[in-house]
């Protein structure tokens, strides 16, 4: 965990859906897909807080130097005024944070289910898996064809899982809900699959939330990957806390520690 | 040049600068070690502790606006006795010198609070939140008058051989009549502002932000309130007054320095920039060299008006 | 679609709309002219007006802060006799319907400033400032506490058949019980909030920035206090509640109607942006037609709790 | 006085120093050399407050449209912000506002003074000037070469005035400061000049207060481009007033309104 200042490399729109930001940094950093950094830079004091953004990818550059990419969707102030932000200018970086994915061994059936942005937590596990040669499969929904992640972002090298896709409107892949999709196919599956399977999953609430209960009905394994509102991104302030199980209690959890990543039969949802 | 002399006085208190973390902002102190080696700071001033550990309010805890933030964290901490145990012998580890917010639902509460960290060696001193605005029992019943916070201070008082800071809610109509209660009450040093009290809700879903309705606003939004406040107070009374509220930059370090307060609390900037502390305490440091002054002292308290 | 009713009723007063100019930062009203009708507001509060003119505070009276400003005008006015002459006559060829915010030394002269206007047919109604924090005269010695509300609502109150409101200072502890002593004296509304009392100094040159030391806060940084503040006045009285502060768009309209407000004015926004309260109003309508609600009543005090 | 959308056109940083703002609006403006116009547009409520900027040219488009230019220097938060912003983004800018100079009639002697960026009010009027041929010098002040505006932005056309450069460290022009130039120039003055002389001056307050003492000493008549802190610019806020002499007694007066050009003799230094 670092706090950095970073330099804009690109920030490019695609498809007037998603934002892709590289920043250069300092050096090199490693990172859990799920971790995400606190993002911020803009001029002035409003907003105030900086943004949470799952880190796409993080590599090195030349010169001992390190780069760290994003993608993002503009939904409100502060994703705008960064998406009006050009190469050359100045963001400061706090990454990386959070519990990411966990990714176990090899022998497990993966699923990634990644809804609307989510997509952005969900390709660098694939990418992880990917390189390891792990089996998965990855579930992708948005709202309409344009709303999907363009194609070459897709991870996968030499081992792509097999990708599947679903509109709401129909304009690309299965028609309906990703969350329609992932209840078939579990339904579907074979007590033995159902035991070797773990679902990776990032998106809406509601999403989740409805994938959750269909997974703990059939026993297999899912960990979530939340969002909330934060303002530190690093533990200090208690103020990105959601209730989970804690024996016959509730406890409160922060997102950006315990957490985004969180097994999904703890979570009250 | 010779280094600027950046110590100040809290009373008997003796600290190698005025900078310190705000209370809530900034965890149990060790979160910071990241960034920072974090006995550089004047104190670290840990998360409001009660008597036993509090769960806090539902989720809707926090609500960006405009410069500011506000939260209805609704105080929730480990516990005195797993602080005592686990966190502070880590902070005596790292060398930082430590204080602890303490808050009670009761004054016997907060006596018992202050009874047993008193025999924490290495604690620096107590800081009495009577002014927690999100939580019934946060305070406010002794905060909002001079007459509870006399109460409450002389209660704590008792308590500790330790000494005694008393952080004091701006939601009053008289705030220095409140710090001048709490001065002939035996408090060591006044700190203030705590959070003002604010709310937000969506017109849309027609539904409040937070899940206690109300909550505290914070950050830059707060500076010049925070600011006219402190220098009330310094006018006042007579003991060390601790300034925090919307302190971003040394600037705003300085500025509270120069209306009278004797340290400084950086509160809601640690989310933005983890530095924001040492920065800021870098930053006082060049701004005395580059005035050519001998130390804190020489700019303290010197407004001309 | 029908038009949703955008009519408000403050009291025995109905307006057109809920949008209002706050008083100070509209002039005389007629400055707007230029950039709208302003006879499509549910009003125009003007400028406070004293007995005599005012010359008001040296330079020095405005401060820029974090999504904010303090002000230290120290009411510069033309007097009640210029208005009546000069000013109202134009107003009302406007076609405007305007209220005179007010504000005298003394209890007197708040007095005798209310009997004057009482013979300008066209005016309104009269808001009482009693919560100016920038003249030592400007209210805040009544503003302060119930009792001093309740004694000069009272005089107030005699002095004028028009319909009074009081506008309300935030730098008090309790609000609410302020507000509820407006009522009980008699006040056909309240306003609030005023600004909060705030200061800014240049930690170079070492001096205030207001020759006034201090100044009053407005704009978007004081919304979540005037929010609270107006939810709980709302709770409290029966009589309608204006809500202001840092009002600048509809949705933060929308936020002060939702919880309680009967009608809004909007002040420090008119600076940057000269259309806001007739962008405001065309943006409530909008949201009116888009949520397909019949008019403000529908929707008014409608927070989910 | 209208209050429109405006369209960045050019924002180019001329040596560090100063940058040049060309906006597009919606229809053409006239404007009095001195008049300036309340510009903002950047995102967020910090800074809060439009920053006033004297007009510099003012013109029509093609299609009926207009533009306006500014000439400014970046000192603080929001001319920083402004100097990020790039062509295509929007500002809102109130023009034109209050009452510039008094150019009167043909057969004056006019001197105009510009000190650091003043130079952004006493060009357009020399361009006036010019424009209808009438005699007049210039004086331009500033602490160094570099902070002399660029040659190809003086005004004149057929017809320029003589400009004196001069830089307090003498990289250009005099060395010394535009006052004691002035002074100089004024001292040796013959008293049928002095009649017929009409200074007009936009600069650092110190620099204006040193030659309207001077020139009251001659009775030389100027008139003075002052600065205040705004907030709105058109009258309403009565926060940007300074002290004038009425009679026997003081009134604080609006720059924003009365100004910001006022007789230098009402001014109470
Ligand atoms: C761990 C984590 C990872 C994320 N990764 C991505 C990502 O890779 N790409 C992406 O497009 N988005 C991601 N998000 C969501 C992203 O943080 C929000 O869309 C963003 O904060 C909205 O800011 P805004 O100013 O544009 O919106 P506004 O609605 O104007 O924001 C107002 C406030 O609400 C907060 N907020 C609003 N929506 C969210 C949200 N969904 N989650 C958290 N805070 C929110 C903002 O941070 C801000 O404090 C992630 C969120 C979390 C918690
Ligand atoms: C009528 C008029 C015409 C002007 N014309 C020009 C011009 O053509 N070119 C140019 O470069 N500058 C001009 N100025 C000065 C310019 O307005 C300030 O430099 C600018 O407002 C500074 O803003 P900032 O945010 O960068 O500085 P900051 O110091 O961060 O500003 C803080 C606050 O102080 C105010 N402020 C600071 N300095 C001044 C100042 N000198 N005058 C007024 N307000 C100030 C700002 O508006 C803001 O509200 C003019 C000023 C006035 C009053
Ligand atoms: C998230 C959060 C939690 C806080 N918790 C506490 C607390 O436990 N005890 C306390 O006395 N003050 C608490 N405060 C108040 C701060 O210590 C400080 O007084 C206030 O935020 C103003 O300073 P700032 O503007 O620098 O943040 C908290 C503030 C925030 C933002
Ligand atoms: C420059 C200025 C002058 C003001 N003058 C008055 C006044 O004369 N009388 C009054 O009752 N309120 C006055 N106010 C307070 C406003 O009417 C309003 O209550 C306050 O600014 C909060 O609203 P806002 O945040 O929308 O500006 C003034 C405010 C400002 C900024
Ligand atoms: S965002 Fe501060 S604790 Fe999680
Ligand atoms: S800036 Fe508002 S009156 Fe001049």
């Amino acid at each position: 965990m670092q706090f950095v200042a970073g330099k804009i490399v690109r920030n490019e729109g695609h498809g007037e859906i998603f934002y892709r930001l590289e920043v250069a940094i300092p050096e090199p950093v490693e990172f859990t897909p799920g971790q995400f950094a606190m993002v911020s830079g803009w001029p002035g004091n409003d907003p105030l807080l900086p943004r949470p953004l799952a880190i796409f990818r993080a590599g090195a550059a030349p010169k001992g130097k390190g780069t760290a990419e994003f993608v993002y969707k503009v939904v409100g102030r502060g994703t705008a005024l960064l998406s009006g932000m050009h190469p050359g200018e100045r963001l400061s970086l706090t990454l990386p944070l959070g519990r990411g994915f966990d990714l176990g061994r090899d022998g497990r059936l993966y699923w990634l289910v990644g809804g609307g942005v989510g997509f952005s937590s969900v390709f660098p596990a694939a990418a992880a898996l990917a390189g390891r040669r792990t089996e998965f499969e990855m579930f992708l929904g948005s709202r309409t064809r344009e709303h999907l992640p363009p194609k070459e972002w897709t991870p996968g090298g030499s081992a792509p899982g097999r990708v599947h896709l679903c509109t709401e409107d129909g304009t690309a892949g299965y028609f309906g809900r990703v969350t329609e999709v992932v209840k078939e196919r579990l339904a579907g599956l074979s007590a033995a699959d159902v035991s070797r399977l773990m679902i990776l999953s990032c998106g809406p609430r509601e999403m989740l939330k409805e994938i959750a209960f269909a997974a703990a009905e059939r026993g297999a394994e899912m960990q979530a990957a939340l969002e909330n509102h934060m303002a530190c991104g690093f533990g200090v302030c208690w103020g990105c806390v959601v209730a989970l199980r804690d024996g016959e209690k509730v406890a409160y959890r922060r997102v950006c520690k315990e957490g985004p990543v969180f097994d999904a039969r703890e979570v009250v949802w | 040049m010779v280094k600027p002399d950046l110590s100040v006085s809290l009373g008997s208190l003796r600290l190698k600068n005025p900078v310190m973390s705000a209370s809530g902002t900034f965890g149990y102190g060790l979160e910071f070690a990241p960034f920072y080696d974090i006995s550089r700071l004047g104190a670290v001033v840990v998360k409001g502790l009660s008597l036993a550990p509090t769960p806090g309010n539902p989720p809707g805890r926090i609500v960006e606006t405009a410069s500011g933030m506000l939260n209805a964290i609704g105080l929730q901490n480990i516990g005195v006795e797993r602080f005592m145990a686990d966190v502070a012998p880590q902070l005596e580890g790292a060398g930082a010198v430590f204080a602890a917010n303490i808050y009670g639902r009761t004054a016997e509460e907060y006596e018992a609070v202050a009874e047993r960290l008193s025999g924490l060696s290495s604690l620096a001193a107590i800081e009495v939140n009577a002014s927690c605005p999100n939580v019934k029992e946060g305070g406010m019943a002794f905060g909002a008058a001079p007459e509870g916070i006399q109460r409450l201070t002389e209660r704590v008082r008792k308590a500790t051989d330790k000494p005694v800071w008393v952080k004091l809610s701006p939601n009053v109509s008289d705030i220095a009549s409140v710090a001048a209660a709490a001065e002939a009450s035996g408090a060591d040093a006044v700190s203030l502002i705590n959070t003002i009290v604010g709310m937000a809700v969506d017109h849309r879903t027609r539904r409040p932000k937070l899940s206690n309705t109300t909550g505290g606003l914070s950050g830059p939004a707060i500076k010049p309130v925070a600011l006219r406040m402190v220098w009330e107070v310094c006018r006042r009374v007579k003991i060390p007054v601790i300034g925090i509220g919307g302190i971003q930059t040394a600037a705003d370090a300085l500025e509270f320095l120069l209306v009278g307060a004797a340290a400084v609390q950086v509160g809601t900037a640690n989310f933005r920039n983890p530095r924001a502390c040492v920065e800021i305490l870098e930053g006082i440091e060049a701004f005395l060299r580059e005035e050519r002054l001998s130390g804190i002292a020489e700019y303290r308290g010197g407004l001309l008006l």
